[in-house]
């Protein structure tokens, strides 16, 4: 019933608009889904935030905030509110335009990524023909925004943090790129509604469960989640690199923290979890209410693996990175083209 | 390897796991330390200097804020000096008051000193499921005593109260329940790999180097010394308990830290034995003293087993009603001696590993 | 095997989500306090004979006690705790012979203003005349001022001082 | 075509909204400066010496071996698209291709390239 | 000019070709010789990509072209940063003007 | 030959935004500006492969020059930077020679560019939808050769920059110089 | 510092009644930041709102009171986390709160402020515990500032010596009504002396 509510509403606002030339009609519709998933990403930020302090007060035998609000709900827009109104320090030895560059871009590459995601059937902003291939590339901007802001911060800490933070999330794309290599070499394209589509019977979780393990725990790691949370390493680096943000320009990192979670979880539902896809023909759930539901899931169990595992050293995690990951990864392509030869030669 | 431009980093005072308000001075090269300068007195409050002016009596709440952890251990040692200084004969049953009070003491100490280093380590859980049970020993010494954290509960010929109607029996029941907690410890942070691959083999301490160093505590204790002054010299009553003394292997942060969790379970039986004994003694809880002390001319030295070494109260007497002079050997000041040699060639991650496994106490290093 | 202990910290975190929980949501609930508790201080007028030993006993001169002399006995004309030096060790409620001071079971004591924090345990006048119906040896003459301008009560150090002599 | 122009209104109004909540919080913040404030925050001490420090080699040779596993892995993505109808040569192709970029891991894991210094 | 035609973007990547030149023959600093040689390259690429939309839109040769470019400027970074490490090494300077030992 | 108005505006907004930033690359005072210029450059050389349907190569450059040869030459910096340096980025004392040079350079390519019939060979196909599968099919079957190539070069170019970057002989060498470098 | 001998307090505190605060007085001169202030006074009320319910302390502890003021009430039984006041911020630029929980000597005092001045606005500050009211039991240590409104205006005092975590939320829960400017509340502070 509520299958093709938002495909629904978009097809209906362009018909509203059919008077318009095409390419105006186009673009409100753009700007009208963008606008919808801005909000979505916000509002899910906002969310998880909240449910990020309620997973870990409930896994540390206390509560977590529930006086905000209805059982706490507005604790996170309060939060977002007194950022807002808080004081933007901009210490005098900075690098003045670059430091406030940092925060106004994070966002960028992270809402720029939200453009190719299907959050449901037919319900990607745009579905375009390359469409990993451009979210791994967008979402490798985001490195040098983070060292951006550590540079420009003129101070050790957050240099220090931003540096490992560049060298990791550059370690860990690496494993992450060449994990999805198994799903393409399957699916054949870079589409994101065809690589849904190939997951009609089985799950890639299921016929490619070393790529999803290579692509988890990488995908951890890129959004600087524990235990590879290096990047913010409380115990040592104080705050790592946003040490020195204060306010609203901290709550971007913050937002755009989550904002990635996000990214990453859709990902891997997108790439294992077979996306939208209903499960043992539940499909009276509308297919964007099982995205959510398999997104939450990963997203619960990341969050899970932040409060129970220490953080990892850096040495470990550089290592780790190369010397089991991208080998591993390596791996998985021969085993894949292998597999799939023997497949063929069986099934066929 | 090139060798990069050195560079120094403040780590603290403000820091978050410094443990308060300490500073190394790092000397870096990349992430690696070449130096580490400590640099203590932040927390400097002048506290042997104000003994000279208070009351035999009156330094007892002093004590306390040094190692404000395990407040009991540190009122125990001081009365033990004063009492040795005076010849007072301390009444059985104060020994086993002070015995569960003073464990129930160290047991606070290790839990917040596993549950901060889980912190330090990145563990936050622990550090939460840790202070739960804090809780409930804070309960349990604040129904003895009347306070959570600074008892002053230790008098000068005893301690200040009888167990209230039932408190043992609660004691009792804790120390049932505390082995399932500490086993949850154990899965969660000792048990866990990546918790291992970070302190194992991180800031080894020598046998030898421990001893010449004048270590104590679990930290001299995880290089596989075998000194605890509980065993080696019993004072007090504790050669009446049988309980072991958990040693470590290679002196490396996790022997340090497993050592303390094998301590906690040491304690449970310690409790366990002195509640049974104490059952059966019936008494004042308090040797009768003058109500002004004038301790003669003189001086003593006491030492016992705290939950960070061995801590020694060194009281001079000049025959008036205040001390001549107090002075106090504090582990944790002790302990951090070897720190700088502990921490080169280590990472900045390792810092910090390093640091919370020695478990300073800030108040008792500056004292 | 290499993540055995990873595993078992999944499962712990996970019966942890699912157990109950420790917390006390303080201002509607709180954990019963213990009879020993050390809180606010509370003085038994009634018993109090001004003799000053708690404040003798106090390692810090935390309590400051004015009195007056009424006829044999000493008034108690003002008793100020200035809790902000306090330790809250207990020793002057042990001194005390009489029993007369006490520890509450209020643990809250904040204030906004340095000015209010002092406990003010006693404010009162002396009576004129001595209330015991004992003869009057010698009528005092002069009213001591009594200190009733400031609601806040002052730190005292007369008190504290005069009656800390026993100690040198 | 027009997809890349939805891309670009995505870029702009991410733009926007990073750049109008900065904003925004110019506007309603309270600022006050003082000199201490201005100075760069290092636990509450004074900082000491430069800040920008000097890294070691061993990032450098992290960044370099992903700039060629990356180059690297745009031919594998270029192949896998087209893995199922190329046949076997281009499969054997693709092996003597991550083959040799293998010897190359290898040489640097020997090295020591991959050790965090 | 409301049409884009090929001259356009051949005179477009030479412009770009002149800044990194010029960048090249003036820079002293040792790695911002090797940016603006990378602007070259780039510039390079922009006509690969140009004519083989223009001219060969079928056979994909400069996109290919222009694929192996990337690798090689890649590569040439690599290299190029290695170098300059080794020198600055030795020298404790990126300045081009101190690399004169070869001249001797 | 493109008509549409949109294109137009597109190819002169990112040719004067690439155009600037080169400049800006160039020109700026310190070197890390100058790569942060030079990753806008990238990204909008991005966008002009967009302009001529090169959708896989528009990625590629996006994800190798600004993903990843940026944060090399950043590392770069890094590691080669004095802290005293604010001003790295200057010009040596050829200035006048360059700009010479240069302007004649860019003479003679416009020269050559302008004598060029270029409508002659244009051709009137227009680029197949998707690019990267014709790329894919083509690297492994016309350009084989060339392709098994880049994977020496790449394995050449990564122990060749292994071996010079790290180099023992010197440390010690370079030690002395680095302590009393750091103590002025 | 010197030693605080004579016990005599001069308070550095915030007198949020003043008439100048109203700006009733037609002598103030109203700095251009307030009168900036007064243009946001609508919003102010909505900011104030979200500022009172997320304060997002300074990871800051000084000795004994911290164990309790900050952990112990961060932990499971008390809680903080409810009210949204449980991220202990590690760098002074994003915290709202400075909670000086101990002892602040002399060699100290220098950084506190130095902490204090690099918090962002708006901040408050909770003084925990004797030690940070007043120097409390080493008030007369030549080495202990005799309190930390020497050094830095508090906001909310929370005596004791630790006080229980309860103290702690209830100096917050205090810190909130006055971040609200909830009159009823504050008026009941207002020269308020506790009598026994
Ligand atoms: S010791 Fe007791 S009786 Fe004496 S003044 Fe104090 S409270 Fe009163
Ligand atoms: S509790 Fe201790 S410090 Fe407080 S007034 Fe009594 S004796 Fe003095
Ligand atoms: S007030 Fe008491 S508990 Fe708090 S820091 Fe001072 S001495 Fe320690």
């Amino acid at each position: 019933m509520f299958e093709n509510l938002f495909v629904g509403i978009a097809d209906g606002l362009r018909s509203l608009l059919g008077g318009l030339p095409l390419e105006i009609n186009e673009a409100i519709v753009m700007l009208v889904k963008l606008v919808a998933i801005l909000v979505f990403i916000l509002v899910n930020a906002l969310w998880l935030v909240y449910m990020e302090r309620k997973v870990a007060g409930y896994m540390q035998a206390r509560i977590g905030p529930n006086r905000v609000g209805p059982k706490g709900l507005l604790q996170t827009s309060a939060d977002i509110g007194k950022l807002i109104c808080k004081e933007i320090i901009i210490h005098k030895d900075t690098d003045k335009v670059v430091f406030m560059l940092a925060p106004v871009l994070v966002f960028v590459p992270t809402l720029m990524v939200f453009a190719v995601i299907p959050f449901g059937k037919n319900m990607a902003a745009i579905d375009m023909n390359i469409g990993l291939l451009y979210l791994l590339a967008i979402a490798s901007l985001s490195t040098v925004i983070f060292w951006m802001a550590g540079w420009a911060s003129n101070n050790k800490y957050s240099l220090l943090g931003s540096m490992r933070s560049v060298a990791q999330m550059v370690s860990y794309e690496l494993p992450m790129v060449l994990a999805i290599l198994g799903v393409i070499m399957i699916t054949g394209s870079l589409k994101m509604s065809d690589i849904i589509a190939a997951q009609e019977h089985t799950w890639f979780i299921f016929t490619q469960p070393i790529a999803f393990l290579i692509f988890f725990i990488a995908s951890v790691s890129e959004c600087n989640r524990a235990p590879f949370d290096l990047i913010e390493a409380e115990s040592e680096l104080v705050n790592g690199f946003n040490t020195e943000y204060s306010g609203m320009a901290f709550a971007m990192f913050y937002l755009a923290e989550y904002a990635n979670m996000l990214v990453c979880c859709a990902m891997v539902t997108i790439l294992f979890l077979g996306g939208w896809l209903a499960p043992f023909g539940l499909d009276f759930i509308p297919s964007w209410l099982w995205f959510f539901i398999k997104m939450y899931v990963v997203m619960f169990v990341i969050m899970q693996l932040r409060w129970t595992y220490p953080r990892i050293r850096v040495d470990q995690l550089m290592g780790f990175g190369w010397k089991v990951l991208v080998p591993l990864s390596l791996a998985n392509i021969f085993v894949t083209g292998i597999g799939m030869y023997i497949y063929r030669a069986i099934g066929w | 390897m090139i060798r990069t431009q050195e560079y120094n980093l403040n780590f603290g005072p403000q820091h978050p796991s410094t443990h308060g308000v300490f500073r190394l001075l790092l000397t870096l090269d990349g992430e690696r330390v070449v130096k580490a300068e400590p640099i203590c007195g932040y927390l400097h409050r002048g506290i042997e200097k104000l003994a000279e002016s208070r009351t035999y009596t009156q330094i007892i709440p002093y004590t306390d804020r040094m190692d404000y952890l395990a407040a009991m251990l540190q009122n125990w040692g001081y009365v033990m000096a004063v009492e040795k200084l005076m010849g007072v004969e301390v009444p059985e049953k104060a020994e086993y008051m002070r015995v569960i009070s003073g464990e129930l003491s160290r047991l606070a100490s290790h839990l917040i000193a596993i549950g901060t280093y889980s912190l330090d380590i990145g563990a936050f859980t622990g550090f939460l499921l840790a202070f739960r049970e804090r809780e409930t020993t804070m309960d349990l010494l604040e129904e003895l005593t009347g306070s959570r954290m600074t008892l002053s509960f230790a008098r000068i010929g005893g301690v200040a109260a009888d167990a209230p109607e039932g408190w043992l029996d609660k004691v009792d029941k804790f120390m049932d329940k505390l082995p399932d907690c500490i086993d949850e410890y154990d899965g969660l942070i000792t048990g866990n790999e990546i918790f291992q691959a970070r302190t194992r083999d991180v800031g080894v301490l020598k046998p030898e180097t421990a001893i010449n160093y004048s270590i104590s505590g679990p930290t001299l204790r995880g290089s596989g010394v075998d000194y605890d002054l509980r065993k080696a010299k019993p004072y007090g009553i504790y050669d009446r308990f049988d309980f072991e003394v958990p040693l470590g292997k290679n002196g490396d942060c996790f022997d340090r830290f497993d050592c303390r969790m094998r301590e906690m379970r040491q304690i449970i039986r310690i409790v366990k034995q002195a509640i049974e004994q104490i059952k059966e003694i019936d008494g004042p809880v308090i040797a009768k003293v003058p109500k002004v002390l004038k301790p003669p001319k003189g001086d003593a030295y006491e030492e016992i087993e705290t939950s960070k070494g061995i801590i020694g109260y060194y009281v001079v007497s000049d025959g008036s009603t205040k001390p001549y002079r107090v002075h106090v050997r504090r582990p944790s000041f002790i302990n951090l001696g070897y720190l700088d040699e502990m921490l080169r060639g280590y990472l900045v991650a390792d810092v910090v590993a390093i640091l919370g496994s020695i478990d300073i106490m800030l108040g008792e290093v500056d004292c | 095997m290499f993540g055995k202990g990873l595993v078992k910290g999944m499962q712990i975190t996970w019966k942890e989500f699912w157990a109950p929980k420790a917390t006390i949501q303080y201002p509607e609930h709180q954990n019963p306090i213990p009879d020993r508790f050390h809180g606010r201080f509370v003085l038994d007028l009634n018993n109090c004979i001004a003799c000053g030993m708690c404040a003798n006993a106090c390692p810090n001169k935390v309590i400051s006690l004015r009195k007056q002399k009424v006829g044999t006995k000493q008034f108690l004309t003002n008793y100020v705790m200035n809790i902000q030096y306090c330790m809250f060790c207990g020793l002057c409620v042990e001194s005390c012979p009489k029993d007369a001071l006490h520890f509450s079971k209020v643990i809250n004591m904040n204030q906004y203003f340095y000015n209010n924090i002092p406990l003010v345990l006693v404010q009162r006048e002396a009576p004129a005349e001595p209330v015991e119906k004992e003869k009057p040896a010698a009528k005092p003459t002069s009213q001591p001022k009594a200190d009733k301008s400031a609601p806040t009560a002052k730190s005292e150090v007369a008190a504290s001082k005069a009656s800390d002599k026993e100690g040198e | 075509m027009s997809d890349w122009a939805g891309v670009f209104i995505f870029f702009v109004v991410a733009l926007i909204f990073g750049a109008g909540g900065i904003a925004t919080s110019f506007l309603i913040q309270p600022r006050r400066d003082t000199p201490l404030k201005l100075e760069p925050y290092e636990c509450g001490m004074p900082t000491q010496g430069p800040t920008w420090i000097q890294f070691r080699t061993s990032y450098f040779l992290y960044a370099l071996l992903f700039v060629i596993f990356d180059v690297e892995t745009i031919y594998l993505y270029a192949w896998a698209v087209k893995f199922q109808s190329l046949g076997l040569f281009a499969f054997i192709e693709m092996l003597i291709f991550v083959f040799i970029l293998i010897v190359g891991l290898w040489y640097a894991w020997k090295e020591g390239a991959l050790e965090w210094q | 000019m409301l049409t884009i035609s090929l001259t356009h973007y051949v005179v477009l990547s030479a412009l770009l070709f002149s800044i990194g030149l010029f960048g090249v023959i003036t820079k002293r600093n040792a790695v911002a010789v090797l940016i603006c040689i990378e602007i070259m390259l780039n510039a390079v690429n922009i006509n690969l990509v140009a004519f083989s939309k223009y001219i060969t839109p079928m056979d994909f040769t400069g996109q290919i072209f222009s694929l192996f470019v990337i690798t090689v400027a890649a590569a040439e970074v690599g290299i190029g940063l290695a170098i300059i490490i080794a020198i600055y090494r030795n020298k404790l300077s990126v300045n081009l003007d101190d690399f004169d030992w070869l001249k001797w | 030959m493109e008509t549409s108005i949109y294109s137009v505006i597109a190819f002169y907004a990112l040719a004067i935004t690439i155009l600037g930033n080169a400049a800006l690359v160039v020109f700026a005072r310190n070197i890390v500006h100058s790569v942060l210029f030079l990753a806008i450059t990238f990204i909008s050389m991005a966008g002009l492969f967009l302009l001529l349907d090169a959708d896989f190569i528009a990625a590629i450059q996006v994800l190798v020059y600004a993903g990843a040869v940026c944060i090399m030459v950043v590392f770069g910096i890094m590691l080669i930077q004095r802290p005293d340096m604010k001003d790295t980025n200057l010009f040596n004392t050829q200035l006048i020679a360059g700009t010479g040079v240069v302007a004649l350079v860019f003479a003679l390519c416009a020269i050559l560019a302008g004598r060029t019939a270029w409508t002659d060979l244009v051709a009137t196909q227009a680029v197949p939808e998707n690019t990267i599968q014709v790329i894919g099919a083509l690297l492994m079957s016309k350009y084989v050769i060339p392709f098994e190539v880049v994977a020496i070069l790449l394995l050449v170019a990564l122990i060749g920059a292994i071996v010079i970057a790290r180099d023992e002989s010197s440390a010690i060498a370079v030690d002395e110089g680095v302590k009393a470098n750091a103590h002025d | 510092m010197a030693v605080n001998k004579g016990k005599q307090i001069e308070t550095a505190q915030k007198d949020i009644w003043a008439p100048e605060y109203f700006g009733d007085n037609p002598d103030y001169n109203c700095p251009p930041e307030l009168k900036r202030l007064i243009h946001l006074a609508p919003v102010e009320k909505v900011l104030n709102l979200a500022r009172a319910h997320s304060i997002w302390p300074l990871g800051f502890g000084l000795a004994c009171c911290a164990i309790e003021g900050l952990m112990a009430a961060q932990g499971p039984r008390y809680d903080l986390s409810r009210f949204g006041y449980e991220v202990l911020r590690n760098t002074a630029r994003q915290a709202d709160v400075m909670m000086v929980a101990g002892t602040i000597t002399t060699k100290a005092a220098d950084f506190v402020v130095r902490l204090w001045e690099q918090m962002s606005e708006p901040k408050w500050c909770i003084a925990i515990g004797g030690c940070a009211i007043s120097g409390g039991p080493f008030v007369d240590s030549y080495h202990v500032v005799p309190g930390v409104n020497k050094l830095i205006p508090v906001d909310v005092y929370v005596p004791g010596c630790p006080p229980r975590p309860e103290a702690v939320i209830e100096g917050f829960l205090m810190l909130r009504a006055k971040i609200l400017d909830n009159r009823e509340y504050l008026e009941n502070f207002k020269g308020r002396v506790v009598t026994g």
